[in-house]
């Protein structure tokens, strides 16, 4: 997985390990030659746009000691900052969150939406849910609610329902609300499809629910998806011996209510046979970093830290949100080159080095990425796999967690 | 460094030394023979207990089950904010907070106020290894270790299934307990998880898994045969069939002859004895299985005591939590089936002392402890945090020694639960031996830690002071000093130092031909290498790496 | 004793008041009051720093000049009266479980989340999810009175599963989402998607406002709770006046809801 | 004591602590909210054979109504709060419920509560509405002719049972005549009602029997035609006929006023009219710990 080379020969890395989307792909291979890094195979078309590094020095080199100065006195100075994007792994999430504890401010995650809109039902009422590898073994009805979930995640569908599994021979995706495109249809090769138009998801999965567990709602179609189409799904998933439900609410709107809909049918179809949801989601660590501040301050993302005590609050220290009331802005983004949402203040940006802001930032400290330049932990997407991340080449540019460390006076 | 602490007395149960009035020195982290030297700091003790620091060797502190729990119980967590401590402010991370479920610095923090060093995690999933230690990683003034969870992995059921050989079994735990940084095997539920996602709602002993067709005993023996092969110290740390379930009494009996004298730990016993006597068909079994504990050398312990108030029940056994999920207080829980190798079930729960059932079950818990005769096999646990939070010990401590305050504790509770319980009978009080036996010196010795829960020289300077106090609640309930490898952590039952843990794991020998089958399995069926799955030593405690104690196998 | 505060300047960052009630006040001198620790930004700071403190009437706290990053106002009021001359932030009385709010400006979000009893006055507009679940928790408000002058945001009484949220303009989109009981009357218009996964509830509307899919019209009945709500509820009185009859729609069926928009 | 040629006799009437509780019962006319007072209130003359005792308290006119339309006001005493708890839901279901137009209110603030949509609600299968404001919870039932509108449950009092007077007359008809006077006053007095046909008891009673599974039995002592024949009558000669009404009121107060304004009301036919004496019933004073004394009540006025 890991390998450094000097110049000379291309080398073929064989299983590296992905932390891009979430979803933990760790086969993909790559040649590395020099400091170019080129995808070879097994690798989805965003992996290979992060991947690709072309033969050039990172042109601006790491950042000297004047600018981690003037970070450190914009960070002395500020009230509110808010410390946003959080791209990184978790020894950079570990450092960030060190800094906001002592710096206080607001911790949240470019990718979160998603996260909240799901917790929304899993913090209210719980939910059943599996993980990947129950899906590829045990899941005979995948309901997909949504649009193809391969757009965000390249190899879902190879993944998830490989052709061969352990406990089912047969595979029926049904797709609510959205189509599949060729490379789902070609990584799901013999499994049924059954696509269910539905102009409004969340009513269509409502009624989904209700067909399951009592009697059916009065009416010809719901949602946009017929009321007979929908009574063919509802038994097929309670025919299921193990049906899972997938959705990534962070291209749905509203995702809250079809995060609820979706446990609730899941929770009707445990009644009789096995089910589980699979919230899609996970890009640039953000389960990790979500993870890391529940074991560290026993409360996710998008919580405030203030003067050593910390609080939560979904909507009130989301990034948009937190930005209004800020006088700092610290975006790390290590994964990928995604700039800092606008901000009147003053900017911190620890990031990929080819970030382009629209407005200079204050401070700019490019970092390496993690497992390109940097070895690592990330998440994946159900919070309970995690996987090493290595390094393909030698790093001219420091990790997150070293540029973040040495922002913090010692000691 | 040389401390030394003066004019304690000695607690000592390893060593039989019983409140003994002597010096106790240390250098560097470990202790030594008392020595005329000068010392770099002297504590004057006028007359403290001195003891090793605490193990609780069940204590559930790290893994994903108890992040879904914090993120499930954010009222536990606004009722228990940080605790800042003005003396350390501004260098002092003690972040987090809450009480069933307390963040990783607020764990660390509390035990050592409680005097505790050491704590176990006692259900880590091989999936979720990196993730627990990562978390565990984090935790202060504590050195901990984790018992893999076996028994419902696919793995291995396909391989009992097929009827491969004990070599080939005993392979594949010494590699995952390799891979995962492990520190024994636990077996939950034993298939029952794994059932459960073939939609069978319970497994007793002798019930065949639907697909697999291999019962809990099975899996028990030859988990059992395997640790005991390998040499694992820890003998196989079983959460047993129908947790909480009216009956499960004969279960648990039925479960100690499976040994056939073999060393098996039971944990959280409580939730394993219930009978089904009386109108409310649910009943004490605690002197019988007490009884039996008591009649089988190779048995041990733990008891899971249930305490009062608002807790989060997390436990690997989805079977058992999902069957409970109505019982949910405030109503939400999650479940969870994971990776083809257990699964995981949060459910809040609030155990209320006019309760009927909950009442028993304080009951129950108590009746194990004083009906079992041997401190050395019996482990004081809440089973933190589904008993209670551990935060509660001094309390049950109290309730252990004090036979006026515990009767008057019963004489508060639900009527029909008085009714149907010995404990008011039962005289026995602990002494403070027996709970040093019980907290630190057992647990050493069942986990095979020869370097702790003693002060011998040698031994670590992981070292808990507490002034005496007839009210043994308010004794354990702040140690007046607290050592954690020499250095002082807690003063006055407040913490004033971090210091950093390391974690303990056990390395075996094994056949290394397994992992050829591995890596097929885990590309397969699994989704993921098998190389990544598996944890390098130096993703441990943020690369200083884990506390390595080797096996020696071979008893069969 | 009682307090009255007067914020010095406008905020530079969110400020949280909860638990600043006159229970928590009461017994403590002025000076005890100035140095209490509040959550400012990324900080903690002294009351005093941001207030200039002095004696007010008895049993009371009157906050001056208020602002719209003045969080947490009336948050955990279980007895007691707050008035604030001014606009307040987000998660004003939250929780609040007796006594009364009063706000003579606007309120941000979360005005009333999770409030079990007690009454709120507001005079101005409030914002997202009045009487809505708080964040993590599992239902929103169950009791007492939220009274708004002007107009409410989006999701309004999402949630909520008791009380009444009173509002005397309009209301923004998806109204009453996942409603499980109380009611939540508007005299102005709703937005778009209300009522969506009602369970129980009432909506009292003087219009038929765009719902969700999933409900059913029952037709137009003479409703005696209407004569009863109008003379036993004075919040109610004016806004139902002499109405008997009431166009009765029932959802979210599609989940087998049986809450109702009352429109008369 | 005398007024106007009517012996006002040295008696008291002895009565019982009752538990009771009031209904405010309105619908669309004053006829609907009063047959549902009547048909609720009906068979309910004495708790020995009906589990309680209920009358018609008044009726109230629609601007006293909580929700405007005409009303009754029902009252409805029990021995015990249980036997309450078990008869006012029953009688509720089975008489108000089902009767057009009506709905159902709480009539007594405090005490302790009895269940009346509490209980009911269930007729309605799920699609029972409730309504919560401040502390007031009531039901919406949804039934043929809409809606039945029922409050969550009501108050109850300790009140005073078995109050009475026995008007001793010359003739039935006269004795009839004062007794008919006696209940159209008596009925103005809020706080209580005459639980008896057309609020009057012909068949008083004594305690106890010849026969064995008797409790009561007729008062041989007030029957005209047994003078001379039972062991103790209390008929002088010119007594041809004797009527008596029973009072059970929400207070001693209530029904001490109620028998005042009875005894004014049959002295007011006086002698003229047929009206020998007025008498009370009683057991000796050693069962009830209420004593309503005939002369006291009426002081002042001879």
């Amino acid at each position: 997985m890991s390998s450094e080379t000097s110049a000379g020969a291309p080398l073929i890395v064989n299983d590296v390990v992905c932390g891009f989307c979430g979803l933990g792909c760790d086969d993909l291979v790559v040649e590395v030659a020099g400091r170019e890094v080129r995808p070879k195979a097994s690798v989805c078309p965003e992996a290979a746009r992060l991947l690709r590094r072309l033969d050039t020095a990172d042109e601006a080199g790491p950042a000297a000691d004047e600018v981690y100065d003037r970070a450190r006195r914009l960070l002395d100075a500020a009230r509110a900052p808010v410390f946003a994007g959080l791209g990184a792994d978790i020894d950079g999430g570990r450092a960030i969150l060190d800094l906001a504890i002592r710096h206080g401010g607001v911790l949240d995650h470019a990718a979160s939406d998603g996260l909240f809109a799901n917790y929304a039902a899993v913090q209210r009422t719980g939910w059943l849910s599996t993980t990947l590898a129950e899906v590829r073994n045990h899941c005979d009805v995948l309901l997909v609610i949504g649009e193809d979930p391969t757009a965000a995640f390249g190899r879902f569908f190879e993944r998830a329902l490989p052709a061969e599994a352990l406990f089912t021979a047969s595979r029926h995706v049904i797709v609510l609300g959205g189509s599949l495109g060729a490379s789902a249809r070609r990584q799901l090769g013999g499994a049924t499809v059954t696509e269910l138009a539905a102009d409004d998801p969340v009513a269509a999965l409502a009624a989904l629910g209700q067909m399951v567990s009592g009697p059916a709602p009065r009416g010809a179609s719901f949602g946009g998806a017929t009321a007979e189409a929908l009574a063919e799904a509802a038994a097929a998933l309670k025919g299921a011996a193990y049906a899972v439900a997938v959705w990534n609410a962070a291209a749905l709107d509203p995702a809250d209510l079809i995060a609820e809909r979706a446990t609730r049918l899941v929770d009707a179809l445990n009644v009789t046979t096995r089910a589980g949801v699979f919230p899609l989601g996970g890009r640039d660590n953000v389960t990790g970093i979500n993870q890391l501040l529940l074991w560290r301050l026993g409360y996710p993302l998008r919580t405030a830290i203030r003067g050593e005590a910390s609080e939560h609050d979904a909507s009130l220290y989301a990034t948009g949100a937190a930005l209004k009331d800020a006088d700092l802005l610290v975006w790390v983004s290590a994964f990928r080159p995604e700039p800092p949402p606008a901000f009147d203040g003053p900017v911190i940006v620890i990031g990929h080095p080819d970030i382009e802001c629209a407005t200079p930032p204050d401070v700019f400290i490019p970092v390496g990425t993690p497992g390109v330049d940097h070895a690592g932990t990330v998440f994946r997407m159900d919070s309970i796999v995690s996987l090493p991340l290595g390094a393909l080449r030698v790093a001219t540019l420091p990790s997150v967690a070293e540029a973040v460390r040495r922002l913090v006076p010692v000691r | 460094m040389r401390i030394r602490l003066r004019g304690g007395r000695v607690l000592d149960p390893a060593n039989r030394e019983n409140a003994v009035a002597r010096d106790v020195e240390f250098v560097d982290g470990r202790v030594v023979a008392p020595t005329g030297e000068r010392a770099d700091a002297e504590y004057e003790l006028g007359g403290a207990i001195v003891m090793a620091g605490g193990i609780d060797l069940h204590s559930h502190i790290a893994g994903g089950k108890m992040n879904l729990a914090r993120l499930l119980m954010q009222e536990d967590r606004r009722a228990y904010p940080e605790k800042i401590l003005p003396q350390m402010s501004g260098s002092f991370c003690g972040c987090g907070g809450g009480r069933a479920v307390p963040t990783a610095h607020a764990t660390g923090c509390r035990y050592a106020e409680l005097g505790y060093t050491t704590v176990f995690e006692p259900a880590m999933l091989g999936a979720n290894a990196r993730a627990a230690h990562l978390e565990m990683a984090d935790i202060p003034n504590l050195d901990t270790g984790a018992y893999l969870v076996l028994g419902n992995d696919d793995f291995i059921l396909r391989q009992i299934a097929q009827g491969a050989p004990q070599e080939e079994i005993n392979a594949y735990v010494g590699w995952m307990l390799k891979a995962t940084q492990a520190f024994a095997i636990k077996i939950v539920n034993p298939g029952g998880i794994n059932a459960f996602k073939f939609n069978a709602r319970k497994l007793d002993l002798d019930e065949a898994n639907p697909h697999y067709e291999v019962t809990p005993r099975k899996v028990l023996t030859t988990l059992i045969r395997a640790v005991t092969e390998l040499g694992v110290p820890h003998p196989i740390h079983l959460h047993g069939c129908n947790l909480g379930v009216p009956g499960n009494d004969e279960t648990t009996l039925a479960t100690i002859a499976a040994t056939e004298g073999r060393r098996l730990h039971l944990t959280h016993l409580q939730f394993h004895s219930y009978g089904t006597e009386g109108d409310r068909r649910f009943s004490s079994a605690a002197a019988r299985i007490a009884e039996m504990v008591n009649a089988n050398p190779n048995i041990s312990v733990d008891v899971g005591q249930v305490m009062f108030g608002q807790t989060v029940t997390a436990s690997a056994d989805y079977m058992s939590q999902y069957r409970n999920r109505g019982l949910a207080n405030p109503k939400k829980s999650i479940g969870m089936d994971i990776e083809l190798d257990a699964g995981c079930g949060v459910v809040p729960f609030e155990y209320r002392d006019k309760n009927f059932v909950n009442a028993l079950q304080w009951a129950i818990g108590l009746e194990l402890f004083l009906l079992v005769e041997d401190p050395w096999r019996i482990f004081l646990t809440t089973d933190h945090p589904n008993g209670g939070p551990f935060t509660t010990y001094p309390h049950l401590i109290r309730l252990l020694m004090d036979r006026d305050f515990r009767n008057a504790q019963l004489a508060t509770l639900n009527k029909t639960a008085q009714a149907h319980t010995l404990l008011g009978q039962i005289t026995r009080e602990y002494s403070l031996e027996e709970i040093a036996i019980l907290t630190r010196a057992a647990p050493a010795r069942i986990l095979g830690l020869a370097d702790k829960g003693h002060l011998a020289p040698g031994a670590v300077a992981d070292i808990a002071v507490h002034d005496e106090n007839a009210d043994r609640e308010a004794m354990f309930s702040k140690a007046k000093l607290v050592f954690k490898d020499g250095r002082l952590i807690v003063r006055d039952g407040e913490v004033v130092d971090l210091a950093p843990g390391t974690t303990h794991v056990v390395r075996t020998e094994f056949d290394t031909a397994i992992e050829g089958k591995l890596d097929a399995w885990f590309d397969r069926t699994v989704g993921l290498k098998a190389k990544h799955f598996r944890l390098s030593d130096g993703e441990l405690r943020g690369g200083r790496g884990p506390t390595v104690l080797n096996c020696v196998g071979g008893a069969s | 004793m009682s307090v009255v505060l007067r914020l010095k300047a406008p905020l530079a960052a969110r400020l949280d008041l909860e638990g600043v009630t006159p229970a928590a006040l009461a017994g403590k001198a002025l000076a005890e009051v100035e140095a209490l620790a509040l959550p400012h930004g990324g900080r903690s700071v002294p009351l005093g720093e941001l207030f200039a403190v002095r004696a007010g009437g008895e049993g009371r706290l009157v906050i001056e000049g208020g602002d719209a990053r003045l969080d947490g106002v009336g948050a955990g009021l279980a007895a007691g009266e707050i008035v604030v001359e001014g606009d307040v932030g987000a998660h004003a009385g939250r929780g609040l479980a007796g006594g009364l709010l009063r706000i003579s400006g606007n309120a941000g979000d979360e005005l009333a989340a999770g409030m079990t009893g007690g009454r709120i006055e507001l005079a101005g507009d409030a914002g997202a999810r009045v009487g809505a679940a708080p964040s993590g928790a599992r239902r929103g408000m169950a009791g007492g009175v939220v009274a708004i002058g002007g107009s409410a945001g989006i999701r309004a009484g999402e949630r909520q599963r008791g009380g009444l949220i009173l509002v005397g303009g309009d209301v923004g989109d998806e109204a009453a989402t996942d409603m499980i009981a109380g009611t939540l009357a508007v005299a102005g218009r709703f937005g778009t998607g209300t009522g969506r996964g009602m369970k129980r509830g009432t909506l009292l509307a003087r219009a038929v406002p765009d719902l969700a899919e999933g409900f059913a019209d029952t037709g137009t009945h003479d409703l005696v709770a209407l004569r009863l709500m109008a003379r036993r509820v004075p919040d109610l009185a004016a806004l139902i006046g002499s109405a008997v009859t009431a166009r009765r729609l029932v959802g979210d069926r599609l989940q087998g809801g049986l809450g109702e928009v009352l429109v008369f | 004591m005398i007024i106007n040629g009517v012996d006002i006799r040295d008696s008291f009437a002895e009565a019982f602590p009752m538990v009771g509780t009031r209904l405010i019962i309105t619908a669309d006319t004053p006829d609907w909210a009063m047959t549902a007072g009547r048909v609720t209130t009906g068979f309910a003359t004495s708790v020995i054979g009906c589990g309680c005792e209920a009358g018609v308290e008044r009726v109230i006119p629609p601007e006293e109504t909580p929700d405007g339309r005409p009303g009754v006001a029902i009252l409805i005493f029990a021995m015990d709060f249980k036997s309450l708890k078990t008869v006012v839901p029953l009688r509720l279901g089975q008489c108000i419920l089902t009767c057009p137009t009506t709905a159902c209110y709480a009539g007594i603030e405090g005490g302790k509560r009895v269940p009346l949509a509490k209980t009911i609600r269930y007729f309605s299968d799920g699609y029972q509405i409730s309504k919560k404001f401040g502390d007031e919870r009531f039901w919406r039932l949804p039934v043929m002719d809409g809606e039945f509108v029922c409050d969550e449950d009501t108050g109850s009092v300790e009140g005073v049972g078995g109050g009475n007077i026995l008007i001793l007359a010359r003739s039935r008809g006269q004795a009839l005549h004062a007794a008919e006077q006696a209940v159209k006053a008596m009925s103005q007095v809020e706080g209580v009602i005459l639980p008896f046909p057309g609020g009057v008891v012909r068949s008083g009673s004594k305690v106890g029997s010849k026969y064995k599974a008797l409790f009561a039995s007729t008062n041989d002592s007030y029957c005209p035609t047994l003078r001379g024949v039972a062991a103790a009558s209390a008929l002088p000669d010119e007594v041809g006929s004797v009527m008596e009404i029973v009072i059970d009121g929400v207070s001693f107060d209530a029904v001490a006023a109620a028998t005042r304004a009875g005894i004014e009301a049959v002295c007011a036919v006086g002698s003229a009219g047929g009206v020998v004496a007025i008498d009370a019933g009683n057991y000796g004073g050693n069962l009830g710990p209420f004593h309503f004394k005939l002369r006291d009540i009426m002081g002042g006025v001879a």
